[in-house]
C-alpha cells in the first residue's frame, strides 16, 4: 500500500567521538542464528563454509558454541529455512544492534566492564560474554576495532555505560 | 551465677573486676547425658536452656566443634521480625518475637534487643500487592505490620531516597514496629551462661564424628573427637553443616548450603534509625549500637562451605545500598565476612523429629535463623522433651516435601507477569 | 526448586568451560545445582518417596561435589564439574553426558 | 627549626607551601606533607578522642595502620568524609579537616567523663547492665549508648562524585612498592610478562622513602620501571582483598589529594586477574603495652623516623625511646643525628648488642637497660616519663616531649591470609609469618618475615610495679581495649581468641588491629597460660583498609545501576504522557490519561474503547522463543501440560508450564508456523527463566531431541489490536493474508506483510474481543504503531495500558501468572484442568500433581468474587474468612488476587484464591479490613460474555 515504514533505532546513530576512541551504531544488518549438531548439515543447506572452532569467524559467520553460529550479512539477505532438516535457521536481524568501539583506546573502554583478557583476544575472534551485568557478543574486527552485539532494549544502557567509561578514561579516569 | 546488675558492676569495679566468675565453665564431656545438642549456636544453646528451665531436663550437653556462637549466630545481620505471610510462619516467628521481649531480663544478660522497626520497601505494583497481602494476613493473625506511603517511609528513615526517578522508585513500605535487631554475641553468651547455671555442660572444641545407632535403629549417642558420649536424645542444630551431621545418621536431607555474605561500615554517629529491607533491590541495612552500618548481602550462587567473602556479592550489595541511600556512597566498608546458610527447597526450616528414633533436627533456616533463635530453641527443647512436635513446629516436618505441603514464603512473593 | 541465581555478578571464580576449552570468568556462568541426578524415565511409576528423592534430596557434601554449570553468557552449554565445597577449588569440568568423574 | 619543621631534609617540596585548616585553625604545610606531618610541624599533638573513654589521642603511626588520628574532611556539598586517617590524608590548598568524637571541643570533651568512670566500664559492661527498669532500655539507655558510640558524622547529602571500575589482567601482580616489591618488578621487567605494581602511598618506595641513603637507588629504579613497556605502576592504590583464583580487588584514589577534583572519577575499582602474585607489603611496628602508652606524643619509633626523614618534621624537641627491639635504637640515633635531643634510650632487655650501646655513647644518649616506662606524665601531651628497673625499683623521672616505642615488627600477612595461605608462628619474631600458599603467590621482604632491622624481645606487656588491675595500658588504642580488659575476658571464661576479640572488641576498630592484634594475642596467651599458637588467630577479612561504598559499587550508580528495558513504542507512549509501571526489567505504559483524568477515569475510557470500537496495546515485552527442528512438537509436548503434537500449522494454543514440583511457573499462547517451527510466547517476567528451563531439560534430560531454541523476544515488536473494529482497521493494511473469519479463525496465525513489512499475524484475544496481535520486526514497531493510530482514528482507536489490559482479562477470567497465581498454585487450583493433557503419560510437573497434599481436597482454588455492594472494589491482597465474628487469630480461607472496577459490567469484580473455592459457588464470604468487613459471593471466574460470542465476529 502506501509508502514503506521507517526504521527506528534504540540508540542515536549520534556517536561518541573522543581522543583515541569512537563509539558508533552500526548500520542495519541481517542476522541469523544457525543451529545444528554438526556444521556440515548447515553447510549443505547454506552452501558456505562454517568455522569449526568456538570463537572463530569465517565470512561473517561466528561460531558461538558447539552447535551454534551467528551469521551477519548485509541487510536484506535471506536464507533458506532448511524445512524438515535436523537443523534450525532463525532470523534475528532486529533482535540486537551493533555498537562499534574503535580506536587505540578501545580495549581500555571495553575493559571497564568486560572480564575478558582483551589484549589476548585476537583479531577475528568472536564470543558471547558480558559487559558488567549485560550479555553481549563481542567481535574483534580489527586491531583497534571491536563490534559489540547487544539486544535492542539493552542498547541504551550499554551505549551509556561505554560512553561513561570512555569519558572517565579521557578525563584521566 | 553472679547476678549481673549496675550494683554488681559497681561492687566488682571497686575490686578491680578481679572477682568476676566464669560466665560458663568450659566443660569436659561426661560419659552420658539425658540429652545432647549438637551445635552451640543461639538455637542450640537456647534449646539446652529451655530443656533445663522449662522441661526439667538439666543433664544436658551442648557439643560444639569450634567455639560457641561462632557460626551463623555470630555472623548474621541480627534482623528480627515476624511479619510473615502464612499462618505457619507467622505463628513460628511471632512465638520467637514474644520471647525476644524480656529475654534480657530472663537471662539476666543484656541481649540489646532494639525494637527499631523493620521496614520493607515496595518498588513496583507487584511488591505493593504482595505487601498488602502480608499486612492483611498479619493483622488477622495478630501480628503488627502496617503500610507506609513513600513519604512516611522517608520520615521513618531519613537517609532513604524516594526519588521517583530512581531505577526502583519507592512506592511505599511495610513496617513492623516490633521488629528490630539484637546483639548477636550477647544472645549466644546469655543463653550459654544461663544454661550453664542450670547445670548444662557446654563442650567446645569437640567435633561430632559419628552418630551411634542401636540395633533398633534408635540413637545411642554421638562419637566425637573427644570420645563417645551416650544419650538417647540427640538434637542437631548445626546450621550449614546439618547435611554433614545427618549423613552420619544415614539420613539424606533436602538441604543445600550456600555462602552468605555480610559487611559493616566504619562506625559513625547515629544516622540510621531502623532496619530497612528491599527484596527488589537486594539490600538490607541497619546501624549497630557501635555505630557501624550493618549490611546483609546476597548468597553466592554455588554450594560452598568455605566462609569466604565474595567480592562480586559485595559489589552488588553496595551498589544497591547506594541506590537506595545515595548519601552513603562515601561511607567505607570496614569488614566483610561469610557464613554458611542451609537452605531447604521451600526456604522454610525443618524443626522436629527425624526417621531415626531419638534424633531431632533444627535446620534449614537459610538466611533467617537469627530472628527465630529463642523460638527455635524453645520448640526444639519441647520436641525433644515430649518426643513430639509442638503445634507451632508440627508443620515444619520433613514429610512435607513428600506430601507437597510446602511452606514457601518466597514463592508466595514470586515475581512474574 | 533451584534457587534463583543472584541478579548481578562480577568476576570471581575462574571456570574452565569444557566446550570453549578456555578459562572464563564466573560472571559468564550460572550454577545449576547438583549433577548426575537424572530425571526418571517414567515418573508415574515412582513412589512418592522416590519422587521426593529425585526432586529435593541433595548430597550437599563438604568436599568433593558433582555439580552442573551453564556457560550462559558464553557457548550456552550446560556441563558438569567436580568442585571442593570446602575450598571452592575446581578439580575438573567435563561435558554433559560424560561419565561421572 | 621553625615550629617542629627541620631546616632541611625530607622529601617535601619547600618551594610549594600549602595552607589548610584543622578544627578551624589555618596552618601551613608543604607539598608532600600528610595532614599528620603538616600538623606535627605546626606543633599539634592532639588529633582526636578515643572511641569509648574519649581519651585525648595523638599520632601512633605514620601510615594506614594509624588507629588514633581520625579526622573528617569536608570539601563542599555531598563531599563530607568521616574517619580518615590524618596519616594518609595528603594536604592540598584549602583542605578543611575537623576532629571527631568530641564535644564541645577537642581539648575539652564532656565525653571524657567516661575515662574517669573507666573502672565501671570494663569490657562487656553493657551485657551486665542497662536491664532495669526494662522500659528504660528503648527510651534512655540505648539512645545514650548510641550517641556516645560512633566516630565521625555520616555524610548527609548525596555524593556528587563518580566512581569507576575496570578489569585488568596481568602475568605478575606485585603488591607493595617498597624495596622488595621494586626489586621484584625490576627483575621481572626484563621478561615478556605483563606486570602491575601497586602501592597504597602517594609515591612508590615504601620503607625506602624513610631512608635518604636509598633515594638515589629509588630514583633510578623508578626510571627503569617507567621505561619498561610491560610494567604498570599504580600509586594511591590499595589492594584490599585477595579472592579465589588470583583475583585481587584494588581501589585507586584519583582525586582526594587534588585541590580541584574536576569531573573525573574520584576512585576506581581495579578487578585484577593475575597469573602470579608477589606480596611485598612489608611489616608494621608493634607498640609496647604500658601505662600511659596512649598519651599524645607516645608513638611508634618507625613513625617518628618517617616524620623526621621523609617529612622533615621532629616529633618533639626532646625525645625518649622505650625499646624492646634494636630497630628503635637506630630510629633514636637518626633523631640525634638530625639534631633532635634524645634524652633517654630505655630498653626492657638487660643486654643488647654492644654496637648499639657504643653508638649511643658516641651520640651522648643516656641508656637504661633492663628498664621500663611505668608512667607517662601529661594528659594532652607528653611532659615527662617515669622509668623503673624491671624489678620495679629505681624510679627515675625523665623529661621529654615525645616517647618512641619499639616493640618489634608484625609482617603484613593480610592478603596472604585472604588467599587462604597458611601461617606459621615464629617464636623468634613473635609473629605469624607466611607458610604454605593456596594460590600462585609468594611473599618477599619484611612481609615474609625476613628483614634486617636487628632482633628484639617478644613481650606481651612491660613489667610494672603498679597494680595491673588499676592501670590503663592500651592494646587496641581506637577501641580503648586495655591489657586488663583482656585479662577480664579470660577470667570470665572467654578462652578462644575469637571470643576475647568479640568480648573486648580488640582488633575490631577501623584499623582492624594492625597494631594491636599480636599484643592482644600474646596477653591472652599469657593470661590463659598457653602458648600463642594454642590460643588461635582471628581471621583476616577483607578489606585490608576500609574502602568506599562508591568504589565498590563501581559503574552501577544512577542511570547505570540497572538497565530499564524499553520497547520500540515506549518513546511514543512517553510523548503521549503515559503513566508507566515497572515489570521485571521492563517499563510498560500503565495507562494513557487525558487532561484531568485520574487512573480510574483513564482506564474506564480505555476499556470502553476496547469493548465498543478498537484499542491498541503494546505487547512487545512478551517473551518469545522460536522452537525449530524435527522434534519441536515432541519437545513442547514434554514441557507443557497440554498436548502439542496434533496442533496444525497455522493454529495457536494456550500453553501452561509447570515447574517439576507441579506449580504453575508460566503460560502463553504459542503458534505452530510449520511442522518443525513454533513461535512461543511467555510472560514478560518469565522470558529468560523459561528459556533457561527449556534449555536445561533439552540439554540435560533429552539431548537426543533434534530441536533448537532461539530467543526472539526482541526480534519482534508486538502490537495488539483488540475490539469489534479491529478487523476493519487491519484489512486495508495487510497484504497476503485473508482476514475473513472463516479462513482466519480465532487462535490462528498467518504470515504476510503489513504496510510493506513482514508480519506474523496472530488472531488471539486476551480481552474477549475480536483481536489480533501483529508481530513485526522491532525496528518497524514504532512506525507501524503510528500508522495504525492514523488509520484507526476513524474507528476511534484508543491506546490502552497494562491496567486496562488487566481489567479486560479479569472480566474474562483470564489469569495473570504471578498475580492470580503465586509459586504454590497448581493447574487444578487455578481452574485450568482443561489445559492439562489427561492422556499424556508425562510432562514436566505431572508426577508432583499426584502427591497427597497436592491431590487433596480443600486446596485454595481460583474463583470469582462479587461484592454484595457492587461499588466496593476490594483491595488486592485482602484476606477472606468464612466467619467474620471469630477473634484474632482468625482462620483465613483465602485472599483476593485481583480486583477492579469493571466498566463493562458497571460493578466491581474480583478473583480470589479460596480454600475449596470451586465447591463454594454462591457462598457468601467475608473480607475483614481495618474499619469495615465486606461481604462477597463466590462466582464463576468469567464475568463477561461467558459464551465467548464476541470472539466470533
Amino acid at each position: 500500500m502506501s509508502d514503506a515504514l521507517a526504521r527506528s533505532e534504540p540508540v542515536l546513530a549520534g556517536h561518541f567521538i573522543g581522543e583515541g576512541v569512537t563509539i558508533a551504531l552500526a548500520p542495519p544488518l541481517t542476522r541469523y542464528s544457525l543451529r545444528a549438531r554438526q556444521a556440515q548439515a548447515l553447510e549443505t543447506v547454506l552452501k558456505t563454509k562454517l568455522p569449526k572452532r568456538i570463537g572463530e569467524t569465517e565470512a561473517g559467520i561466528a561460531c558461538l558454541g558447539p552447535n551454534e553460529w551467528l551469521l551477519r550479512a548485509p541487510a536484506g539477505t535471506t536464507l533458506p529455512m532448511g524445512a524438515g532438516l535436523p537443523l534450525a535457521i532463525t532470523e534475528i536481524s532486529e533482535r540486537s544492534v551493533c555498537l562499534i568501539v574503535e580506536g587505540r583506546r578501545a580495549t581500555e573502554v571495553l575493559a571497564a566492564g568486560c572480564p575478558l583478557d582483551l589484549e589476548r583476544f585476537a583479531v577475528g575472534r568472536a564470543t558471547r560474554t558480558v559487559f558488567e551485568t549485560m550479555e553481549i557478543i563481542l567481535l574483534r574486527t580489527g586491531e583497534d576495532r571491536f563490534e559489540v552485539e547487544v539486544w535492542r532494549s539493552f542498547a541504551p544502557w550499554l551505549s551509556r555505560a561505554l560512553e561513561t567509561a570512555a569519558r572517565q578514561l579521557l578525563r584521566g579516569k | 551465677m553472679t547476678r549481673f546488675s549496675a550494683f554488681s558492676l559497681f561492687a566488682k569495679a571497686l575490686g578491680g573486676h578481679q572477682s568476676w566468675p566464669e560466665q560458663w565453665p568450659d566443660a569436659s564431656p561426661k560419659p552420658a547425658y539425658d540429652a545432647i545438642i549438637v551445635g552451640a549456636g543461639g538455637h542450640g544453646l537456647g534449646a539446652a536452656y529451655y530443656l533445663a528451665k522449662k522441661y526439667g531436663i538439666t543433664n544436658v550437653a551442648v557439643i560444639e566443634k569450634g567455639w560457641l556462637g561462632g557460626g551463623n549466630t555470630g555472623r548474621n545481620t541480627t534482623i528480627i521480625r515476624s511479619n510473615y505471610l502464612y499462618d505457619e510462619s507467622a505463628h513460628l516467628y511471632d512465638h520467637a518475637l514474644k520471647l525476644w521481649d524480656g529475654l534480657s531480663q530472663e537471662l539476666n544478660y543484656n541481649t540489646m534487643y532494639s525494637k527499631r522497626g523493620v521496614m520493607m520497601l515496595a518498588h513496583n505494583v507487584h511488591d505493593v500487592q504482595s505487601f498488602k497481602r502480608h499486612i492483611h494476613a498479619n493483622r488477622l493473625n495478630g501480628v503488627d505490620n502496617e503500610w507506609l506511603t513513600a513519604e512516611q517511609a522517608k520520615e521513618y528513615c531519613p537517609p532513604l531516597s524516594i526519588s521517583p526517578d530512581a531505577r526502583h522508585p519507592v512506592l511505599g513500605a511495610a513496617l513492623q514496629r516490633r521488629g528490630g535487631t539484637a546483639r548477636h554475641d550477647s544472645v549466644a553468651w546469655g543463653y550459654a551462661r544461663a544454661a550453664a547455671a542450670l547445670g548444662v555442660d557446654i563442650i567446645q572444641n569437640c567435633a561430632v564424628t559419628g552418630i551411634r545407632r542401636g540395633a533398633d535403629g534408635a540413637v545411642e549417642g554421638v562419637e566425637t573427637t573427644r570420645g563417645f558420649i551416650a544419650s538417647k536424645r540427640v538434637g542437631v542444630s548445626a546450621a550449614g553443616h546439618s547435611s554433614v551431621i545427618m549423613q552420619m545418621a544415614g539420613l539424606d536431607f533436602p538441604l543445600e548450603s550456600y555462602p552468605l555474605q555480610a559487611l559493616v561500615s566504619e562506625p559513625v554517629k547515629p544516622v540510621f534509625p531502623c532496619v530497612v529491607m528491599s527484596n527488589t533491590v537486594h539490600a538490607y541495612m541497619s546501624q549497630s549500637d557501635k555505630g557501624e552500618l550493618v549490611i546483609g548481602a546476597g548468597t553466592d550462587q554455588y554450594v560452598s562451605y568455605s566462609q569466604r567473602g565474595a567480592l562480586h556479592i559485595v559489589e552488588h550489595t553496595l551498589a544497591a545500598i547506594c541506590e537506595i541511600f545515595p548519601i552513603f556512597r562515601r561511607m567505607r566498608m570496614l569488614r566483610t565476612w561469610g557464613g554458611i546458610v542451609d537452605v531447604t527447597p521451600d526456604r522454610s526450616p525443618i524443626l522436629g523429629k527425624t526417621p531415626v528414633p531419638g534424633l531431632y533436627v533444627n535446620c534449614g533456616w537459610g538466611t533467617g535463623g537469627f530472628k527465630a533463635t529463642p523460638g527455635a530453641g524453645d520448640l526444639l527443647a519441647y520436641t525433644m522433651a515430649k518426643d513430639e512436635p509442638h503445634p507451632i513446629n508440627a508443620p515444619y516436618n520433613l514429610d512435607r516435601f513428600r506430601t507437597g505441603r510446602l511452606i514457601d514464603e518466597a514463592a508466595a512473593a514470586a515475581v512474574a507477569h | 526448586m533451584r534457587r534463583p541465581p543472584p541478579l548481578w555478578r562480577t568476576e570471581m571464580l575462574l571456570i574452565h568451560c569444557p566446550y570453549c576449552e578456555e578459562q572464563r570468568a564466573e560472571i559468564e556462568f550460572a550454577y545449576a545445582g547438583e549433577a548426575h541426578i537424572a530425571r526418571p524415565p517414567d515418573p508415574a511409576a515412582l513412589s512418592d518417596e522416590d519422587w521426593t528423592q529425585y526432586l529435593f534430596i541433595r548430597s550437599n557434601p563438604r568436599g568433593r561435589h558433582h555439580e552442573r554449570w551453564r556457560h550462559t553468557h558464553g557457548c550456552g552449554r550446560f556441563f558438569n564439574a567436580v568442585r571442593d565445597t570446602a575450598t571452592d577449588k575446581f578439580e575438573v569440568t567435563y561435558k554433559a553426558g560424560e561419565l561421572r568423574r | 627549626m621553625s615550629g617542629f619543621r627541620l631546616d632541611r631534609g625530607g622529601r617535601i617540596d619547600r618551594s610549594r607551601p600549602i595552607s589548610f585548616s584543622f578544627d578551624g585553625v589555618t596552618y601551613q604545610g608543604f607539598a608532600g606533607d600528610t595532614l599528620a606531618s603538616a600538623l606535627l610541624a605546626n606543633g599539634v599533638k592532639l588529633f582526636g578522642r578515643s572511641f569509648k573513654y574519649h581519651r585525648p589521642r595523638g599520632l601512633l603511626g605514620a601510615g594506614s595502620e594509624e588507629p588514633n588520628a581520625l579526622v573528617s574532611v569536608s570539601r563542599g556539598p555531598g563531599r563530607h568524609t568521616p574517619n580518615l586517617r590524618a596519616t594518609a590524608v595528603e594536604i592540598y590548598d584549602g583542605l578543611t579537616a575537623t576532629s571527631q568524637n568530641r564535644w564541645p571541643s577537642l581539648k575539652t570533651d564532656i565525653g571524657a567523663i567516661n575515662d574517669r568512670l573507666g573502672m565501671f566500664l570494663p569490657a562487656g559492661f553493657y551485657n551486665k547492665t542497662f536491664m532495669w527498669p526494662r522500659s528504660f532500655w528503648d527510651k534512655l539507655y540505648e539512645p545514650l549508648i548510641r550517641r556516645a558510640a560512633g566516630l565521625g558524622e555520616a555524610p548527609s547529602e548525596e555524593d556528587p562524585d563518580h566512581y569507576g571500575a575496570v578489569y585488568a589482567h596481568c602475568d605478575l601482580l606485585i603488591v607493595g612498592a617498597g624495596p622488595a616489591g621494586i626489586d621484584a618488578a625490576l627483575e621481572a621487567s626484563g621478561t615478556s610478562k605483563r606486570i602491575v605494581l601497586i602501592d597504597e602511598q602517594d609515591e612508590p618506595g615504601g620503607g625506602a622513602l624513610d631512608d635518604p641513603a636509598l633515594w638515589p637507588w629509588l630514583k633510578e629504579s623508578l626510571k627503569d620501571l617507567a621505561a619498561a613497556p610491560n610494567v604498570t605502576v599504580l600509586n594511591r592504590t590499595t589492594a584490599f582483598g585477595y579472592y579465589h583464583d588470583n583475583f585481587i580487588g584494588a581501589v585507586e584514589r584519583l582525586t582526594d589529594h587534588l585541590t580541584d577534583v574536576g569531573s573525573g572519577s574520584r576512585e576506581q575499582l581495579w578487578r585484577i586477574r593475575a597469573g602470579e602474585v608477589i606480596l611485598a607489603q612489608g611489616a608494621i611496628e608493634r607498640p609496647l603495652v604500658f601505662a600511659g602508652n596512649d598519651v599524645p606524643g607516645v608513638m611508634l619509633a618507625s613513625a617518628a623516623k618517617t616524620y623526621l626523614l621523609r617529612h622533615g618534621v621532629a616529633v618533639g624537641r626532646a625525645v625518649a625511646l622505650m625499646a624492646a627491639h634494636d630497630s628503635g635504637w637506630r630510629d633514636a640515633f637518626a633523631h640525634a643525628r638530625a639534631g633532635v635531643a634524645v634524652t633517654a634510650i630505655i630498653d626492657v632487655r638487660e643486654t643488647v648488642a654492644p654496637a648499639l650501646t657504643g653508638e649511643a655513647a658516641e651520640l651522648g644518649i643516656p641508656v637504661r637497660l633492663g628498664h621500663s616506662v611505668i608512667r607517662v606524665h601529661g594528659r594532652h601531651a607528653v611532659k615527662a616519663i617515669t622509668a623503673a628497673r624491671n624489678d620495679g625499683t629505681g624510679h627515675a623521672r625523665i623529661a621529654c616531649d615525645a616517647l618512641l616505642m619499639a616493640g618489634g615488627w608484625t609482617p603484613s600477612v593480610h592478603l596472604w591470609s585472604h588467599s587462604k595461605g597458611s601461617l606459621a608462628w615464629s617464636d623468634e619474631l613473635g609473629a605469624y609469618v607466611p607458610d604454605r600458599p593456596n594460590e600462585k603467590v609468594r611473599c618477599v621482604g619484611a612481609g615474609s618475615g625476613k628483614w634486617n632491622c636487628g632482633s628484639g624481645l617478644v613481650i606481651d606487656a612491660l613489667p610494672t610495679p603498679r597494680d595491673p588491675s588499676r592501670i590503663k595500658a592500651f592494646v587496641d588504642f581506637q577501641n580503648d581495649v586495655t591489657a586488663k580488659d583482656i585479662h577480664l575476658a579470660v577470667r570470665e571464661g572467654f578462652k578462644s581468641i575469637e571470643h576475647i576479640k568479640r568480648y573486648t572488641t580488640t582488633g575490631m576498630a577501623t584499623d582492624q588491629g594492625k597494631t594491636s592484634n599480636l599484643n592482644g594475642l600474646q596477653i591472652a596467651a599469657q593470661a590463659l597460660g598457653r602458648h600463642v599458637t594454642e590460643v588461635g588467630l582471628t581471621t583476616f577479612r577483607p578489606p585490608y583498609t576500609p574502602q568506599t561504598f562508591g568504589a565498590l559499587a563501581g559503574h552501577a550508580q544512577g542511570a547505570l545501576f540497572q538497565p530499564t528495558r524499553k520497547t520500540c513504542i515506549d518513546g511514543w507512549a512517553e510523548e503521549q504522557g503515559a503513566v508507566f509501571e515497572l515489570v521485571a526489567q521492563w517499563r510498560r505504559a500503565r495507562y494513557f490519561p487525558l487532561a484531568g483524568e485520574d487512573m480510574l477515569a483513564a482506564v474506564n475510557r480505555e476499556c470502553r474503547a476496547v469493548r465498543s470500537s478498537v484499542g491498541i496495546f503494546d505487547a512487545s515485552t512478551l517473551g518469545k522463543i522460536e522452537v525449530v527442528g524435527p522434534d519441536a512438537a515432541e519437545f513442547l509436548n514434554r514441557m507443557y501440560t497440554n498436548p502439542w503434537k496434533a496442533l496444525e500449522p497455522g493454529r495457536c494454543r494456550y500453553g501452561l508450564l509447570l515447574k517439576e514440583d507441579g506449580f504453575i511457573t508460566d503460560d502463553g499462547v504459542s503458534a505452530r508456523l510449520a511442522p518443525d517451527r513454533f513461535h512461543l510466547t511467555t510472560t514478560t517476567g518469565g522470558a529468560a527463566r523459561v528459556l533457561n528451563m527449556m534449555e536445561d531439560y533439552l540439554q540435560t534430560e533429552w539431548p537426543d531431541l533434534d530441536v533448537w531454541l532461539t530467543s526472539t523476544t526482541e526480534q519482534w515488536a508486538v502490537i495488539a489490536l483488540q475490539g469489534p473494529l479491529a478487523r476493519k482497521l487491519l484489512e486495508p493494511l495487510v497484504e497476503g493474508i485473508d482476514l475473513s473469519p472463516e479462513v482466519f479463525p480465532h487462535m490462528a496465525i498467518r504470515e504476510g506483510t503489513i504496510c510493506g513489512v513482514p508480519t506474523r499475524l496472530f488472531r488471539v484475544s486476551f480481552t474477549g474481543e475480536l483481536g489480533f496481535e501483529i508481530n513485526v520486526p522491532a525496528a518497524y514497531g514504532r512506525a507501524l504503531w503510528e500508522r495504525l493510530m492514523i488509520a484507526g482514528a476513524a474507528h476511534g482507536i484508543t491506546p490502552y495500558g497494562t491496567e486496562a489490559m488487566h481489567v479486560l482479562r479479569a472480566e474474562k477470567g483470564f489469569i495473570i501468572v504471578g498475580q492470580d497465581t503465586d509459586g504454590t498454585v497448581t493447574p487444578y487450583d487455578a481452574g485450568l484442568d482443561w489445559a492439562v493433557g489427561k492422556k499424556k503419560p508425562d510432562f514436566v510437573g505431572k508426577r508432583s500433581l499426584a502427591r497427597p497434599d497436592i491431590a487433596a481436597l480443600g486446596r485454595k482454588q481460583l474463583v470469582g468474587l462479587l461484592t454484595d455492594d457492587p461499588a466496593v472494589v476490594l483491595e488486592e491482597g485482602s484476606q477472606i474468612v468464612a466467619d467474620p465474628t471469630q477473634s484474632i487469630p482468625m482462620k483465613m480461607i483465602g485472599h483476593v488476587t485481583s480486583a477492579y472496577w469493571s466498566e463493562a459490567l458497571g460493578r466491581s469484580i474480583a478473583l480470589a484464591l479460596v480454600a475449596g473455592g470451586q465447591g463454594r459457588m454462591g457462598e457468601v464470604l467475608h473480607i475483614p479490613t481495618p474499619g469495615q468487613t465486606f461481604t462477597a459471593t463466590v462466582s464463576p471466574m468469567v464475568f463477561y460474555d461467558p459464551q465467548g460470542e464476541r470472539l466470533n465476529v
